[in-house]
């Protein structure tokens, strides 16, 4: 069934297909458009689920964590500052081995207050053991949430998984999407069924003190290890979503126009969108130009990195985040998973859309004219697209 | 033999706390009364060490670590799922927290869990300080206490400010029911957390529990001075049922003690001087005076 | 399982998926943590179930109607010998007999 | 027919956001590719606000604002004056004014070129709906210079989109602005 929806309203119907047992979430912009959506549908009655309406984001996420230990799919949704409150429990939550699937508006963060799109919350949270996609669509929030749970759920990888969507420019954009069937949804998903969970007939002790010479260091190595089996995962299930819903994004990198691009432009979310246009254009006029959106950023996509620096003879980065006293995250990544490569393209970073600035049409041209001129990254590594100086 | 408590021990031997420790004697207790189908979580506290090292525990319940300032966010999401799964009815479900975690760092949570009325109950041992840090002092540390923030030397630089009332703002939330227990009453402690239990919605327990490595005394005296804190009204035993407010030890005119019978029998009180005493006596008999009061104006229907 | 079970993972591979003890405590053996030791005086004993309850150690069992303390687990706080009303409990250096 | 830009001006409160998205529903209704999306951040009651639709016969790629639109809808005349209305619009482009103004006064008070369309659309909510609410009788007058839509798409919309938050006569009577509002818009 097609509908039109927001960002947020596409995150809300995901919970609901995905049948989330336990909810807890607190209200931010632009996020509140989810958690008004699930109030409404369980309202109505259209949507049974166990809504904690919790007072932080700190306790969302621990209130969400300890619902996971008790076997329960749980969903939860924030951005910006609520989910640097909740950085200590994100880490929990992965330690833990707990499935959550999250959705994050991307906004910046304050001071100064700014409620519109930037990268920085979710690229601090890296660190944290969890999972990581961007979106470009409506259509695709709704998907990729669907395809979280599957593979945050599978019992090789059980870690947590946040799905990022820019504030505003997906978050309240209104687009068509076609909403899958209840009994489709749930024949792909199942049920959640962890091997062990809080239970009264069988008490267990969850997250126990470890010494330095016993398990902590192994149990630290698993999590890794899973982290790894979710590269694979990520693709099977993409796959399977494919063959059952007939769309697909790509998997870790959506590729546009890149088999014969000289330049490849680097970049995630929606202004992705923009940068197509930009291509397309571009391409009219014989121009060899090509997008890799990157759409997971934890794990990192090295090997599709490698591939795309075979072909590709620059690679032009684009941050909506940076990493003070260093360069954009992405740029960085990037140019240590080619390390080992032993030609490399030349590779360059752009810092855009910083606190929502427009990343319009005219930014990247003037993004893939300095890709065009640049022979040589040494003296300047990086630019800052658009400053008023 | 003379049993006066449930014989069920769902909390073994072996545990990790030290010698004499309250909040090991309060833990026995509360699950005494509670039973088999209860659920724990715990914040960063003593009791985050006591149960012991992975993969080994002392609690015959399930239990959750949770962080520190999370105890009233976890005990939400456990009773949400327990609900979502059709697994709530008979299962109580537990937050045990120390009083940093609950009069602290935890408030926020606590405070969000009982006005969203969910089916838990908290229970903070109190023993007046961050204790697994190592003794410094939280806002439950009582007036002219030694902590390790608060050295006392020449400099006197014992805590200055009263013990913050957590009971009375447990019972602001108009919850269905907020008490106080002490480790030397464990039969009034159980009685309280079986009521607890049948009651749907949130409860808060407070309960004293004494620490013999923090408070500078022996480990034998814990019991006998859980009682003196109670006989010199240090520690009232209350409850507040649906607003109604019950003494459940009540202290006599004649009987109550003077509070230097009480600062005397620990370390942590040593240097204090004559006024300092006098004001703490001053409070005691204020809080003590407006206790009674609530009860006589608030208390149950004779 | 046994309950003073030693559970032991040779590789990480035997892990659980994170730290979830199942095992019980009764493995450690806190009794070596004494350095005072209660002596039971049963000449003393009315039966009157204190030194029981007030046990944090979860070390004083009910054996025959009559206290015993269990050595393995007792850490020697000596709230039992305190609280007991008719001195049937002592406190005793550790190493005497 | 390619891409086409709509800019929506009005106060907060005015429904302006809803217009834009019963426009893009109708617009789906016809085979075409749409999005919706009010200006980026906090909404304050009264506050003047913009909100955007985008309609192609092509799937939508760009994620970044409206800057030149194609036609500027104004459903508060007091904005008039206060908010630059005509901005990126060129002179190809359409404005219309929810007004009891002539085109010809509005064109010499902002010096717009282009084609201008006016109607009193207050006045005809408050005869419908009862309530100075002109979102849904703007819409209607869109539908017939604008060739975006047809009739009968927008009131189908209207009354999907209402039918869980409005009373039946609430939706009767927005129908019947639609309706009037389409008529009465001299082209």
């Amino acid at each position: 069934m097609k509908k039109v929806l927001s960002g947020n309203a596409a995150a809300a119907y995901g919970s609901k297909l995905a049948r989330a047992e336990v909810i807890s979430a607190y209200p931010i912009t632009p996020q509140t458009k989810i958690v008004e959506k699930i109030a409404d549908l369980i309202a109505v009655g259209e949507f049974e689920t166990e809504f904690v309406k919790v007072e932080s984001e700190h306790s969302a996420m621990a209130a969400a964590v300890s619902a996971s230990l008790v076997g329960a799919r749980t969903f939860t949704a924030t951005s910006s500052q609520g989910l640097l409150l909740m950085h200590e429990i994100l880490h929990w939550a992965s330690a833990s081995r707990t499935p959550i699937v999250m959705v994050n508006i991307n906004r910046a963060l304050a001071p100064p207050w700014s409620v519109w799109a930037d990268h920085t919350d979710t690229v601090a949270q890296r660190d944290t053991g969890w999972m990581q996609f961007y979106c470009e669509s409506c259509q695709e929030v709704l998907d990729t949430m669907l395809q979280l749970y599957k593979i945050a759920e599978d019992k090789d990888v059980m870690l947590p998984a946040m799905l990022s969507e820019d504030a505003f420019l997906l978050s309240h954009t209104s687009e068509i999407v076609d909403m899958p069937d209840q009994d489709m949804v749930d024949d792909f998903l199942g049920s959640f069924e962890p091997e062990n969970i809080m239970d009264v007939d069988n008490p267990m002790s969850f997250g126990s003190l470890s010494m330095p010479h016993q398990y902590f260091y192994e149990f630290r190595y698993k999590i890794a290890e899973a982290m790894e089996i979710a590269r694979s995962k990520i693709l099977e299930v993409e796959k399977d979503f494919e063959k059952r819903f007939g769309r697909s994004y790509g998997g870790f990198i959506d590729l546009y126009r890149c088999d014969d691009a000289e330049i490849v432009l680097v970049a995630a979310g929606s202004m992705s969108s923009t940068i197509r246009v930009a291509i397309d254009e571009l391409r009219e006029k014989g121009e060899k130009i090509g997008l890799a959106r990157l759409r997971v950023f934890r794990p990192f996509p090295i090997e599709e990195f490698r591939e795309i620096a075979k072909k590709a003879k620059k690679i032009g980065v684009l941050d909506r985040s940076f990493c003070f006293g260093y360069e954009g995250a992405f740029f960085t990544e990037i140019k240590s998973a080619l390390f080992d490569i032993d030609e490399r393209p030349i590779v360059k970073g752009y810092v855009v859309g910083l606190g929502g600035r427009d990343v319009t049409l005219d930014v990247i041209h003037e993004i893939i004219d300095d890709c065009q001129a640049t022979t040589d990254t040494r003296t300047e590594p990086f630019k800052w697209i658009g400053l008023s100086r | 033999m003379k049993i006066t408590l449930p014989e069920d021990e769902i909390m073994e031997k072996g545990h990790m706390a030290c010698l004499g420790c309250g909040g090991a004697l309060a833990m026995r207790y509360l699950l005494k009364a509670l039973g088999r189908k209860t659920m724990v979580a715990i914040p960063a506290c003593c009791w985050a060490v006591i149960p012991g090292v992975f993969p080994y525990s002392c609690l015959e319940v399930p239990l959750q670590y949770v962080a520190f300032e999370a105890t009233g966010a976890a005990i939400s999401g456990i009773e949400a799922a327990l609900k979502a799964k059709g697994k709530k009815e008979g299962t109580t479900v537990v937050g045990w927290a120390g009083d940093g975690g609950t009069l602290d760092i935890g408030i926020q949570a606590l405070s969000g869990a009982v006005e969203r009325g969910h089916d838990v109950k908290y229970v903070c041992y109190d023993n007046e300080a961050y204790m697994n840090t190592g003794i410094q002092r939280s806002s439950a540390t009582p007036k002219g206490a030694w902590t390790t923030t608060t050295p006392v030397g020449n400099t006197r630089f014992w805590k200055k400010t009263n013990k913050k009332n957590i009971v009375e703002i447990m019972a602001a939330h108009d919850i269905p029911y907020t008490c106080t227990a002490s480790v030397a009453y464990p039969e009034d402690l159980i009685k309280k957390a079986k009521k607890m239990k049948d009651i749907k919605g949130p409860c808060y327990m407070h309960i004293y529990a004494p620490c013999p490595t923090g408070w500078k005394y022996p480990p034998e005296k814990t019991i006998e001075l859980s009682r003196l804190a109670t006989e010199t009204c240090i520690f009232p035993i209350y409850e507040v049922t649906y607003g109604k407010y019950k003494l459940n030890k009540n202290i006599r005119d004649e009987k109550k003690k003077p509070v230097l019978e009480y600062l005397k029998t620990q370390g942590r009180f040593r240097k204090l001087d004559e006024e300092t005493v006098q004001s703490i006596q001053h409070y005691v008999d204020d809080e003590w005076i407006k206790l009674k009061k609530k009860v006589e104006c608030f208390g149950e229907e004779k | 399982m046994p309950d003073e079970y030693e559970i032991v993972y040779k590789t990480y591979k035997d892990l659980p998926l994170s730290p979830i003890a199942k095992g019980k405590s009764l493995v450690f053996k806190t009794g070596s943590w004494r350095t005072m030791k209660p002596k039971l005086v049963l000449e003393n004993c009315k039966k009157c179930g204190i030194c029981w309850k007030y046990c944090p150690d979860v070390s004083i069992l009910i054996v025959d109607d009559y206290p015993k303390i269990d050595y393995n687990y007792c850490k020697g706080c000596g709230i039992c010998a305190n609280e007991c009303p008719f001195d049937a409990i002592v406190m005793v250096e550790e190493d005497s007999k | 027919m390619g891409l086409l830009e709509i800019r929506w001006h009005g106060r907060g409160g005015q429904g302006v956001v809803t217009a834009s998205e019963l426009l893009a529903e109708a617009a789906i209704l016809e085979g075409n590719f749409i999005q919706a999306f009010p200006e980026f951040g906090p909404e304050r009651m009264g506050a003047p606000i913009k909100a955007f639709t985008r309609v192609s016969d092509e799937p939508i790629k760009i994620h970044s604002q409206v800057y030149s639109p194609d036609i500027v809808m104004v459903l508060d005349p007091t904005l008039i004056g206060q908010v630059e209305v005509t901005e990126g619009l060129s002179d190809d482009g359409i404005l219309f004014v929810n007004t009891h103004m002539s085109a010809d006064e509005l064109k010499a008070a902002l010096g717009f070129e282009g084609k201008i369309y006016t109607l009193d659309a207050t006045k005809i909510a408050m005869e419908t709906i009862g309530r100075p609410v002109a979102n849904t009788s703007c819409a209607g007058a869109l539908v017939k210079f604008g060739e975006v839509v047809k009739l009968e798409n927008l009131l189908k919309v209207t009354e999907e989109k209402f039918k869980e938050k409005l009373p039946q006569k609430a939706i009767i009577a927005n129908k019947a602005a639609i309706e009037i509002a389409y008529k009465e818009v001299t082209v």
